[in-house]
């Protein structure tokens, strides 16, 4: 009775008799025959650490970088007990064709059973030449890890949705994992970079229960992304009291007031931000005076400007000027039009007589 | 096109084009009206206090004796929700944030519970309204399919604002944006059908009251 | 229609103190059987007596009779457990209790040794291990 | 021996981007050529084209992550910088400015750690001999260089069966397939275990300290800012309640100072001593790994405001051919000085390839004359690489830590100079060895240890002018764009932890009519301009390289680790305009 | 379009104004004028709602004088005016619109109906589609001389008995009088006593007037039928016997529509304003009594209400006159509740008591159950009221309802019981 569950045990300061006694106790719990207590013992302590594989498309790391912020699970954690990292360009050793081979080694043992984790959306401009890892256009990777993956997680919202690289005017005919892989279910966790416990919460998730949680229709997990910042915003009392902060450092702002009218995109935004905060706890954009950019949201560097309230005109009036030259010129177009009909009308004017009034035969 | 997408285009072109269809219909419409001129009444005027047009512009606002009594729905229900609508535009925090960027004005704003419980006050007018356009001989009679669209085109923006603040029915994001493309829809049929009262009225009444004026009758 | 519509009844109170459901002395037949195989393949079993429908008089009428052994090991693992030889040698009574003391689950292990008390090879080499360190660590002392 | 061919890295790991290095090497494998290609494009330059300049710094910041925040900053900086210029006396508060320096030095001091341990440390660490390790002995070796509590046999061992379980469970994850046993490493057992633990311990460190980021920026990675000041207003002295209601409060203030205690506790017990113990078994890295010999600071950290430059803590200035007694000025609007050639990048100039452009009249048109992938080799006699090469007057450039070191050295900082000396005296080396990848290495270490240690007299700053009652941390003033100039552009500097960092911004009538980013990882990773002088990169590998086994690439990773490349930041700053033909003539 | 649907298109084409276009994008189809108008009130046949009446106009307007209209017309989109639909509008126009203008008070958008109406009827008038009625009466005053086709002989005669009742001398064609004196048919038919009144009044106040023989007739037809060319004929008369004998007033007989004909439509209708002043008898006879030249020698005791004529009241602005000049007179006057500006009509005005159409009368007797009511809830058996139209149409009603109210003209009234 070896493996890594009991390593990990052992170091959680579980001894291997405390383990063997909860089987047993399990077993007869479950109304099953003491051998299969010692059975579920040996299957639970020999369970390989599934194998995890991250790639990096049109990125900027920051997701990677928000992984190693997660403290429970942390990084070192889920390495050692949870996962086997078996790709992750930003922390693997190795390099070069090593790294390549390291990939296609993993890919091969654990076929049909690897996570794979995509960071950075994919363009397809030029025929992927916008960014190739190893001379290979990304999306040919993402084709080719895809198909071994038991199921792929898009990390942040330029995996889920498209991100930065497909905001307006998209030069690099940026796309998002969904627009690609098909064939595969798909845990989309979005955010600009996602919260740290909310990647590692649904990856844990996963592994633990082995199966993927409820998702909404945009593919997010309702745990983390079911209802939005606004209703879940420490501030929405002076919402709705209408006690709103005018600028970032006027009396309102300093006492917390609510930031609608300095453009905050929490009521449209669905994320977690609100209740699990950032980095352990500690604070979070709205706490520390900022708007909320709505950056779970597909297209939100398209939804306006971020200082420009979801009441506000999202891109000053264009047309008034123009429209109303037209509607003045309709107008006395249509005044001179009147004013002529109307002249017309008597200058052939023939005097009513009597005749007139008689019933037209 | 999703939520976000379609209250971006609410949000932004989508105001572009209703504001201007809105200008340019009032403009085009109250100068196609005005135009038309009068003759000048060559009667000689008679004095009287307190009759001229712009005292009939806000006199005409009240009830004339005994009228309240005839068809208390009729004024009691306008009275509720035009003033309900007032309240919600503009004192409602959202819309004078707008106002403010359209037009530098701003003033304090209401709280958004009142004015929750104000739309819901105006809706229930509406509905009034609507029920006695539908019963009333003389309303029914006189009704076209335009009141049946304008009444529909003005109760929109107020029910998917409600809705929307109250998060009920659809997600925010989606509420918000229907609310703001109804409230589009209702700027750019203005101008162009009886909605235009809201500007042709103070004309109207105005004629009125001047001509009656001129003969000493304050009305 | 109802239950007891059926003509069958079971008399459920046996004769003999109260409270005994007449299942346990078959039990007795059974150990032995388990005994044997122990003897000629030196197989190791057991019966899992909570999954029995025993009464508490069950219980403490086949302990009795199962008397007690020469050895009593208490083990310390996630609460208490106590593995009793039985007064027939090879026959264990294993009750494992949780932290707060309540039995969880009671079996007859039928073998030479229970397999909980055994050490495994695993434990026994960190044990080295830890050995080894004392000793450099008295050297270290030492010069 | 290894016979003359063609070596391709690709992709470069432990770093962030896409990089991708080919090189060739003579009859004994020393390179003879070297090419570094970023292969990851964004365009976030024509993304921010028609955009709300003050809406700028969000885009811009998402060009990296790692350094997560000094595009923003850049932005920001070029904003209120076009607006100083338009509008003499324009500024930001003094709390807002402290609140940056924390916030940047929080930064450096973190991503170096970082880039250090989990970035470079496997480079010259050997994860597999130190299962060999006798864990006593690493207490002994560990308890000989600090006073680091952590560093009992018991802490060793335990760390050591953790990686050995891990080892013998065949999962290696992250450390599968590495170069373990390769005769370059020079590490001894315990030396390796000892920094094994401390890569452990750095994590949860790191972990710990960007809690600075999450008060005043409200989340990390990518914190929040705003042109005029910083959004996090301070809510101590609100009257009538409500003092608790922001993430500035007691509280708030109270973790910025554990955090900045904790960042110097570890510099000082943990980081320098692993720098100079691994330094001490590496001297031979001393002689290679530097070819150009010029190097440039922006300068940053600013005491009374971005545009006093006397007044920032890294002085601004040009280094050239070594010599350290001379700092060149640099004038930033020359059209001659700071020019971006594009010889060998995949973009086209509208007058031409040959000549260089001034960011400000910067403007790039995608032209991917490489191969259609999946390829084998770059053609690098033509363009091979989405970067760019900056040039300051038409000389290749090295920017970053051995640049600001070598810069305050040379401007004679008291506590860089004592350093450098302290340094140089425990490894027993001439000045000349800060020329290398060991120096810019051990640059970076000292680097962080000044920054770490000037945060808390910003903090201290800070809280005196919350005392005296001065919580202004936003200007308001010309927050509206109608307030400002038809035309205006600006230039936001920043020294950012992996160099000279500039963002030139051109606003017309309240929008970005151009964006241009010239970044520290193009200075450094970018390709040869049209005279073939190579970039920081490809004349560091060229200097004094050996493969031992051009299978085994270590000697090109420690180097080109040694620069900590960012290629997001260098590659997708060049914006491709793919089909549509944009160009935007400045008048 | 035949020849009579163009010129009606022409018409309206001619007096369609801002006003009317205003009014019609302001209504808002609230039904509030229908509660308004007696037809509608005591019918409840919501085709008798005012705007509904103007309903062709409104059309017309949209298609002649909207850009939106008149393309929707090229189009093919629009519903153009038949002949049918304005034989099917005249009893809509005459028969039920009496011109008394209390929905134009009552429009909460302040649309002047009545102003549309009178302009519609330009259009209706030159269609032909006109009630017989008032069509003979117009030919009468037109061809005659007066509505009731009587020439000046007759008038002489009946001058002669009232000169032989009162003793007073009634100056005809006497250049440089003050006043230029008046009279309706009606009143030289029907109620003769008013011009004794008038007389005894005249000479009481040692006020000239005078009649004149070729300009006696006060009515015109032509308003009520709505052509304005053959009311300026008529006018024209008044105005220029007025300026040939150079009197400095012109005195509006009691009766509506010929106070609205003279005092306010004349001087539009021939395009220049008077060289005289117009004055209605009660204003006269109010400013009399201001003077205190109108002294009473005893009051009329019965208790009595005062019904104010719509075209002389509301729609043309003697309000004060006759409220002071009932209280002068009678002891018992019970003030109702919509009186004055709110008054309601008798429901014969603006031409519809001359329509004697079985349906038209029927309707005008259902109309009076307002007043009827109005009467029945005061108590009282005496009604005041000063326009002979007025006295026509109730007279008719009462006897229809068999009430024996007794009707009283205000200045006959006064004139019994002057002081000598």
């Amino acid at each position: 009775m070896q493996g890594p569950l009991i390593d990990t045990l052992a170091r959680q300061g579980v001894s291997r008799r405390t383990f063997l006694k909860y089987c047993a106790t399990l077993a007869s719990m479950m109304a099953l025959p003491p051998a299969a207590g010692r059975a579920m013992a040996e299957a639970m302590a020999a369970a390989r650490r599934p194998s995890v594989i991250w790639l990096p498309f049109q990125e900027c790391t920051g997701c990677t970088e928000s992984f190693t912020r997660s403290h429970s699970p942390t990084l070192e954690g889920m390495i050692f007990d949870m996962i086997s990292l078996d790709y992750q360009e930003t922390l693997m050793a190795a390099a070069g064709h090593q790294a390549e081979e390291a990939r296609h080694t993993a890919m091969r043992d654990n076929a049909g059973k690897y996570l794979l984790i995509v960071d950075g959306s994919i363009p397809l401009g030029v025929d992927g030449a916008y960014s190739c890892i190893g001379g290979r256009s990304n999306v040919d990777l993402l084709q080719e890890a895809a198909a071994g993956a038991a199921a792929v997680i898009a990390v942040g919202t330029c995996a889920a949705y498209g991100g930065i690289p497909k905001a307006n005017p998209n030069p690099t005919g940026a796309v998002s994992v969904s627009d690609i892989v098909k064939d595969k279910p798909i845990v989309n966790i979005p955010g600009c970079p996602p919260i740290p416990v909310v990647m590692t919460g649904v990856l844990a998730h996963y592994l633990t229960f082995g199966s993927l949680p409820e998702l909404d229709d945009k593919g997010r997990p309702k745990a983390f992304f079911g209802e939005t910042i606004h209703d879940r915003c420490y501030r929405r009392p002076f919402y709705d009291q209408g006690k709103f902060a005018k600028t970032f450092d006027d009396e309102g702002a300093r006492r917390g007031w609510c930031l609608f009218e300095l453009g905050c995109k929490g009521p449209v935004t669905y994320n977690a931000c609100a209740t699990v905060k950032w980095n352990g706890g500690t604070s979070w954009p709205v706490e520390s005076g900022h708007g909320c950019l709505g950056c779970s949201e597909p297209d939100f560097w398209d939804a306006g400007g971020f200082y420009k309230a979801l009441s506000v005109p999202a891109d000053p009036l264009g047309f008034t000027a123009a429209a109303a030259m037209v509607g003045a010129g309709a107008g006395v177009a249509g005044g001179f039009a009147n004013r002529a009909k109307k002249s017309t009308a008597k200058k052939t004017h023939e005097p009513v007589t009597l005749d007139d009034l008689e019933v037209p035969k | 096109m999703n939520e976000l997408q379609l209250l971006t285009w609410a949000r932004g072109p989508g105001l572009d084009i209703a504001v201007g269809i809105f200008v340019l219909g009032v403009l085009w419409r109250l100068i196609e009206i005005y135009t038309l001129g009068r003759k000048k009444d060559l009667a000689a005027p008679r004095r009287a206090a307190g009759a001229s047009g712009l005292h009939t512009v806000f006199r005409r606002s009240l009830a004339p004796p005994g009228m309240l009594k005839r068809s208390p729905v009729s004024y009691i229900g306008g009275y509720t929700f035009h003033i309900g609508l007032a309240i919600i535009v503009f004192l409602g925090a959202p819309h004078i944030l707008l106002i403010s960027n359209l037009t530098g004005l701003s003033w304090p704003a209401l709280p958004a519970q009142l004015i929750d419980l104000v739309a819901v006050v105006t809706m229930a007018a509406m509905l009034v309204m609507l029920f006695d356009r539908i019963t009333k001989p003389a309303k029914r009679f006189l009704s076209t399919f335009e009141d049946w669209f304008t009444w529909t085109v003005t109760f929109l923006p107020v029910l998917t604002g409600w809705l929307a603040v109250q998060h009920l029915l659809l997600p925010y994001t989606t509420m918000l944006a229907l609310h703001i493309l109804s409230a589009e829809i209702l700027l750019i049929v203005l101008p162009f059908t009886k909605l235009f009262h809201a500007f042709t009225l103070f004309g109207s009444r105005w004629y009125n009251g001047s001509a009656n004026a001129r003969k000493g009758v304050p009305v | 229609m109802t239950l007891d519509v059926i003509p069958i009844h079971v008399a459920n109170q046996p004769p003999g103190e109260p409270g005994l459901s007449g299942n346990a002395p078959p039990l007795l037949r059974e150990v032995a059987e388990q005994v044997r195989r122990l003897l000629e393949s030196g197989e190791p079993s057991a019966i899992d007596l909570s999954a029995l429908p025993l009464t508490s008089a069950d219980l403490d009428w086949l302990q009795e009779k199962l008397g007690a052994g020469e050895i009593a090991v208490t083990l310390q693992a996630g609460g208490e457990s106590t593995l009793d030889e039985t007064a027939c040698p090879g026959v264990w009574w294993v009750t494992h209790r949780n932290e707060q003391g309540a039995v969880t689950s009671q079996f007859i292990e039928v073998a030479f040794v229970p397999e909980l008390v055994k050490a495994h090879p695993e434990d026994v080499a960190i044990g080295l291990e830890t050995l080894a360190f004392m000793i450099s660590d008295h050297q270290g002392d030492a010069d | 021996m290894a016979t003359a061919q063609r070596i391709v890295v690709d992709p470069i790991t432990r770093i962030e981007g896409h990089l991708r290095i080919e090189a060739e090497t003579d009859a004994d494998g020393r390179i003879t050529q070297a090419y570094s290609a970023g292969t990851m494009v964004r365009g976030i330059e024509i993304i921010l084209r028609g955009r709300d300049p003050r809406d700028a710094w969000a885009f811009a910041q998402r060009i990296c992550g790692v350094c997560t925040l000094v595009h923003g900053i850049a932005s920001v900086r070029s904003v209120e910088d076009a607006l100083h210029r338009a509008i003499p006396g324009y500024s930001i508060p003094v709390n807002a400015e402290l609140i940056r320096n924390l916030m940047i030095a929080a930064q450096y001091v973190h991503d170096h750690v970082m880039h250090f341990y989990h970035l470079h440390a496997l480079d010259w660490v050997d994860v597999v001999s130190a299962l060999k390790a006798d864990p006593k002995a690493t207490s002994t070796l560990a308890q000989s260089l600090s006073g680091y509590p952590r560093s009992s046999p018991g802490y060793f061992a335990d760390v050591q069966k953790k990686v050995k379980t891990f080892v013998e469970q065949g999962q290696l994850g992250v450390f599968a397939n590495a170069y373990w046993g390769h005769p370059a490493y020079k590490l001894p057992p315990e030396a390796n275990l000892m920094a094994l633990a401390h890569y452990l311990d750095a994590l949860a460190w790191q972990r710990d300290v960007v809690k600075l980021h999450a008060i005043f920026g409200g989340k990390n990675p990518h914190p929040n800012f705003v042109v005029g000041g910083v959004p996090s207003a301070i809510s101590v002295h609100t009257r009538g309640g409500g003092q608790a209601t922001t993430a500035l409060n007691m509280v708030g203030l109270q973790t910025v100072q554990n955090v900045i205690t904790r960042m110097r506790e570890f510099v000082d017990q943990v980081y320098v001593p692993d720098t100079l113990a691994i330094a001490g078994f590496y001297k031979d890295w001393a002689g290679r790994g530097e070819g150009l010999g010029n190097f440039l600071s922006f300068g940053d950290l600013p005491a009374k405001g971005f545009w006093d430059t006397d007044s920032y803590l890294i002085p601004r200035g040009v280094i050239l051919g070594r010599d350290l007694s001379t700092i060149h000025p640099i004038n930033l609007d020359a059209d001659s000085e700071i020019q971006e050639f594009v010889s060998h990048s995949w973009y086209k100039y509208s007058q031409g390839d040959e000549h260089g452009l001034h960011p400000f009249k910067g403007e790039t048109e995608l032209n991917y004359t490489g191969p259609k992938p999946p390829y084998q080799h770059l053609d690098v006699e033509q363009k091979y690489s989405w970067m760019k090469s900056p040039r300051w007057q038409g000389r290749s450039m090295e920017v970053g830590p051995l640049a600001r070191v070598l810069m305050l050295y040379a401007s004679g900082n008291e506590q860089a100079k004592e350093l450098v000396g302290m340094t140089l005296k425990t490894l027993d080396l001439p000045v000349d060895a800060l020329f290398s990848t060991l120096g810019r290495t051990a640059a970076r270490t000292l680097e962080s240890k000044i920054l770490a240690d000037a945060m808390q007299g910003w903090f201290d700053q800070l809280m005196a002018n919350i005392k005296a009652g001065d919580v202004r941390t936003f200007n308001d003033q010309h927050w509206d764009p109608s307030t400002w100039p038809t035309h205006m552009q600006g230039v936001g500097l920043m020294e950012a932890p992996r160099g000279g960092l500039s963002h030139w911004i051109v606003v017309d009538d309240g929008k970005i009519s151009n964006y241009q980013a010239v970044v520290p990882s193009t200075w450094n990773a970018g390709p040869r301009d049209k005279l073939g002088q190579p970039g920081a990169y490809e004349a560091a590998l060229q200097d004094n390289h050996v493969m031992h086994d051009p299978k085994q690439p270590i000697e090109i990773l420690r180097t080109i680790h040694s620069f900590d490349p960012c290629i997001a930041c260098a590659v997708h700053v060049t914006d491709p305009d793919g089909e549509e033909l944009v160009q935007v003539r400045i008048k | 379009m035949s020849a009579s649907l163009n010129k009606v298109t022409q018409t309206l084409k001619e007096v369609i104004d801002a006003p009317i276009a205003s009014y019609f994008e302001s209504c808002v189809h609230c039904g509030l004028c229908a509660e308004a108008c007696l037809f509608y009130t005591e019918t409840g046949d919501p085709k008798y709602t005012p705007i509904h009446k103007v309903e062709p106009l409104r059309r017309v307007y949209e298609q002649e004088y909207t850009l939106l209209g008149r393309l929707m017309k090229m189009v093919g989109l629009s519903k153009p005016i038949t002949d049918d639909e304005l034989e099917q509008w005249q009893e809509l126009v005459y028969d039920s619109c009496t011109m008394c203008g209390r929905c134009s008070l009552v429009c909460p958008v302040g649309n002047d109906i009545v102003y549309m109406i009178r302009k519609f009827r330009e259009g209706m008038a030159v269609s032909g589609h006109v009630p017989d009625g008032i069509r003979s009466a117009t030919r009468r005053t037109v061809e005659i001389g007066g509505p009731m086709g009587l020439k000046w002989p007759a008038v002489a005669n009946v001058l002669k008995h009232a000169e032989e009742n009162t003793g007073l001398t009634i100056p005809v064609d006497k250049e440089g009088a003050d006043y230029l004196v008046l009279l309706s048919s009606m009143e030289i038919v029907n109620y003769p006593e008013y011009i004794e009144a008038l007389a005894k009044v005249f000479h009481k106040a040692g006020i000239s007037f005078t009649l004149a023989s070729d300009a006696f007739e006060a009515t015109n037809a032509g308003i009520q039928i709505g052509a304005s060319d053959i009311a300026r004929v008529i006018v024209s008369r008044i105005v220029d016997a007025a300026e040939r004998l150079k009197v400095k007033y012109v005195l509006s007989p009691e009766c509506g529509h010929a106070y609205m004909a003279i005092r306010w439509e004349g001087p539009n209708l021939i395009g220049r304003p008077y060289g005289f002043k117009v004055v209605h008898v009660l204003e006269l006879l109010d400013q009399l009594r201001q003077e205190g030249l109108l002294k009473m020698k005893d009051t009329f005791k019965d208790p009595l209400i005062l019904h104010d004529p719509c075209q002389i009241v509301r729609r043309g602005g003697v309000l004060q006159a006759p409220d002071a000049l009932i209280r002068q007179v009678a002891e018992n006057y019970i003030p109702i509740a919509d009186q004055q500006k709110w008054n309601w009509c008798c429901g014969g005005g603006g031409g519809a008591s001359a329509i004697h159409t079985e349906e038209a009368e029927a309707l005008r007797a259902r109309a009076f159950g307002v007043k009827k009511r109005q009467i029945e809830a005061a108590g009282v058996g005496t009604v005041v009221t000063f326009c002979a139209n007025c006295r026509i149409t109730m007279e008719e009603a009462l006897d229809h309802y068999e009430m024996n109210t007794k009707l009283i003209g205000l200045t006959e009234l006064l004139a019994e019981h002057l002081e000598d």
